[in-house]
């Protein structure tokens, strides 16, 4: 059903917590539909030096907010605003199409989170 | 790895007396019960037999029971069948919030026809009232039907008074009993049920065969045209093997029921009060004391049920939850919605089913390694300790 | 006694291979496919593979397949799905005398229904002609449903030039193949059909399971309620041995058709010209050439096909006929009669139908008794010599 790479940030994700004192908080989802993700963010000087996540979701829920942590650390917040969903589906070779949708909701916090670093740096 | 099982209420392993007794079936007893030669009868009289058996499982009569191809269409036909004999009786038909999809859906097609269905709610455990069903019924009632057993949180529900007040009414009863059958000591005459689907693969018998108890005289339309098999009520050749599998499995199931109710309750019993114990918020779905031998259902709260199947299936356990995540569908369980849990706590179900061949070992099994992995999905969890 | 099988259009054995094959799937890998743990991956690998086997048996697509409980269930499924899904477009479907009655009684509900139904013709050796199917056609017209090949005489019909006519018409073409599949070839593409019947046990797979191709677009009502499986089109939990028995099945019958069809042709034309050269006032039933591959069929003029059938079976040879008496209706075979046999002559009809494992030496033993037995009957017979 899941893909390796899924399958290895499921059982292994990267960066799972919180930050205490985060620049930037992104909340998508809801529980009804199963999938809520929270993405915290460290900026400096326009570059994002820590991220972490928690995550109520399923498979895909976890490896999705995983792997867009990975994908997002070390990079400038406007390369960050340029990750999609689909784009962190692909690093993970791929979702199931039932997952798609629901799930596939993590650059979505990551961008949530950006705007509330925006909002807080203004 | 070594696989431990915990999911039979989705499908049984067949045991393995029924597989022997079936090969024959699949090699030399090859003949259509229909033909007139030796290798017609030779498999008209193992029909017959299975037949029998699976009445005596019941308390039924042998022409009683019609062959099916599994659950969902005895289901189909019980509905369909009675609702489409006696439209000119009435269009009303009482059924539970809490039914499996083949009975739901199929309610859903009838009203599309003009029918008028009533779905009862259920209180927190999951239990349909009497007194419900009674104020439900109008001038225009034909059926009702109430499953026999959930499917996802066990609970057994009131079905010989259920039955009693619908023959008093002069209404036909039916009970979706698939994952009652076989587990649960059932007698048609005793509980007063005129209609009961069963399907053999919830009962250590092979997917593809089930049957429909009809009491003699309850009249239904056929849903299936061609030959004359099942006494015309359902047509196409028999499926032979499956049919003395589930002849075989309806045997052994009255044979070892007691011995099997009560090894399957002492694992539950203990599964339920450890977890209790051990896991903090925690809470268990269903009955407490009138639910399946072999069935539980916890919430843990704060975590969602895809990921703890996973985590248990990388640790060997197979199990369920009634989460909408591993359906694809987008809501969770109907059933656990029904009985009043938030869709939180809906989501971070998990459905522990035990049934032939599960050991204590296993239950301890699980106890050692589910409190790690419930603890681990909540500390990754936004919800949790916010 | 050794006995001797010659009825394979009325059932036939199970492939050995196709039960070592199916074995698994009832032992240790039992799963539910619609679960997501290992036991459910496993079983929905096996039902994926088995589609793509048959579906290569007859040229199709994997998701143009549809697994079901039969060949009777596949043809309500085609004919129904197709009425109730184009009430809109039409109400008139045609079919033939000669189908099964799975399409015969299923055609009359239709008409109870509102649809109205062409019984067209056959000639003298059961064949239907194109020219009548287009003189049925009128603008009401949504399905033509021709079946491949009678289960009777064994006469095929002229399927891809029907099928041709219908995709000018824009009319669905639907053909019962439940006797032609895996013994004859077939592809959907180059036969111009829309949807197909098979029946697993009709081609050495077990009974229970059986299959409805229908090409992608074309839309179908589904006639059972419950679950999404079978991509919402048929319910209920998949028969997973059945489904991988009738892929292997299926697989099997791809690798040797080519010689079974000489072997039993061998056979067959032997048995027709020895049989019509040794026992007088015989005639051969169903078309000269046109005829699948292991069937004959029979009339023995002055006797009657039961006190025949019973006398070969003391001989140990099991075998078929067109007799009202061996099916306990009042008329013998619809298929005789309407290809233009008296009562009489279709009574005494013989159907001899071979297949899998069948040899040179049985059909001798079968010329060795027949006459004798031909000879006794008609000795006993007021109408012979009278
Ligand atoms: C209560 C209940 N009814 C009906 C069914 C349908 O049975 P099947 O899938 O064998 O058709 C099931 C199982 O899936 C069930 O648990
Ligand atoms: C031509 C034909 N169609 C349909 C059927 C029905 O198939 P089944 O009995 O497997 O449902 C048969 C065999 O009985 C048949 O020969
Ligand atoms: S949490 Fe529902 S699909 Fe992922
Ligand atoms: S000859 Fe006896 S039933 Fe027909």
């Amino acid at each position: 059903m899941y893909t390796d790479k899924v399958m290895d940030h499921f059982t292994n994700p990267r960066n799972v917590g919180e930050i205490k004192q985060a620049d930037g908080v992104g909340e998508v989802g809801n529980a009804k539909c199963g999938d809520i993700m929270r993405i915290y963010l460290q900026v400096e000087n326009n570059i994002i030096t820590d991220v972490k996540f928690k995550t109520f979701g399923c498979g895909a829920a976890i490896a999705t907010s995983s792997m867009v942590t990975e994908m997002v650390k070390g990079k400038t917040i406007e390369e960050a605003l340029e990750i999609s969903n689909q784009a962190v589906a692909e690093a993970l070779d791929g979702l199931p199409p039932a997952k798609m949708h629901c799930s596939n909701l993590a650059a979505d916090a990551l961008h949530e989170a950006i705007r509330d670093y925006h909002e807080k740096h203004k | 790895m070594k696989r431990i099982y915990f999911d039979h209420s989705a499908t049984t392993p067949v045991h393995p007396e029924v597989v022997a007794t079936m090969m024959e079936y699949l090699t030399d007893k090859f003949g259509n019960p229909s033909s007139v030669h030796s290798f017609g009868r030779e498999t008209r009289k193992a029909v017959d037999e299975a037949r029998a058996k699976v009445a005596d499982l019941i308390g039924a009569e042998p022409n009683e029971i019609f062959f099916t191809s599994g659950g969902t269409e005895s289901d189909n036909l019980a509905l369909k069948g009675i609702a489409y004999a006696n439209r000119k009786k009435g269009n009303h038909i009482i059924t539970s919030a809490i039914e499996h999809h083949a009975i739901l859906h199929t309610c859903e097609y009838l009203a599309n026809q003009g029918f008028q269905i009533t779905y009862l709610p259920v209180d927190q455990y999951g239990m349909v009232s009497v007194d419900d069903v009674r104020n439900a019924i109008t001038d225009q009632t034909i059926l009702i039907s109430i499953m026999f057993a959930n499917n996802e949180v066990g609970t057994i529900q009131p079905i010989r008074e259920i039955g009693k007040l619908a023959r008093e009414k002069k209404i036909f009863f039916h009970t979706d009993a698939t994952q009652a059958v076989g587990h649960y000591p059932i007698n048609v005459k005793e509980d007063n049920i005129d209609l009961l689907t069963m399907a053999g693969h919830k009962f250590n018998a092979p997917k593809g065969v089930g049957a429909l108890y009809a009491r003699r005289g309850v009249r239904l339309e056929s849903l299936q045209q061609g030959g004359a098999h099942e006494r015309n009520m359902r047509a196409g050749t028999e499926n032979v093997p499956g049919i003395v599998a589930i002849g075989k499995a309806a045997e052994i199931a009255k044979r070892d029921m007691n011995e099997q109710i009560a090894h399957l309750q002492g694992l539950r019993d203990k599964l339920i009060s450890q977890v209790l114990a051990t896991i903090p918020h925690t809470q268990l779905n269903g009955h407490p004391t009138q639910r399946m031998p072999g069935s539980v259902n916890f919430s843990f709260h704060f975590i969602e049920g895809e990921s703890l199947l996973l985590n248990l299936d990388l640790k060997g356990i197979a199990a369920s939850s009634g989460s909408a995540c591993t359906s694809g569908s987008l809501d969770p369980s109907h059933v656990l919605l029904a009985m009043g849990l938030t869709h939180e706590v809906a989501h971070g179900s998990l459905r522990i089913t035990m049934g032939l061949g599960n050991t204590e070992e296993e239950v301890d099994y699980l106890l050692e390694v589910l409190p790690e992995i419930v603890a681990r999905l909540r500390s990754m969890s936004p919800l949790y300790g916010a």
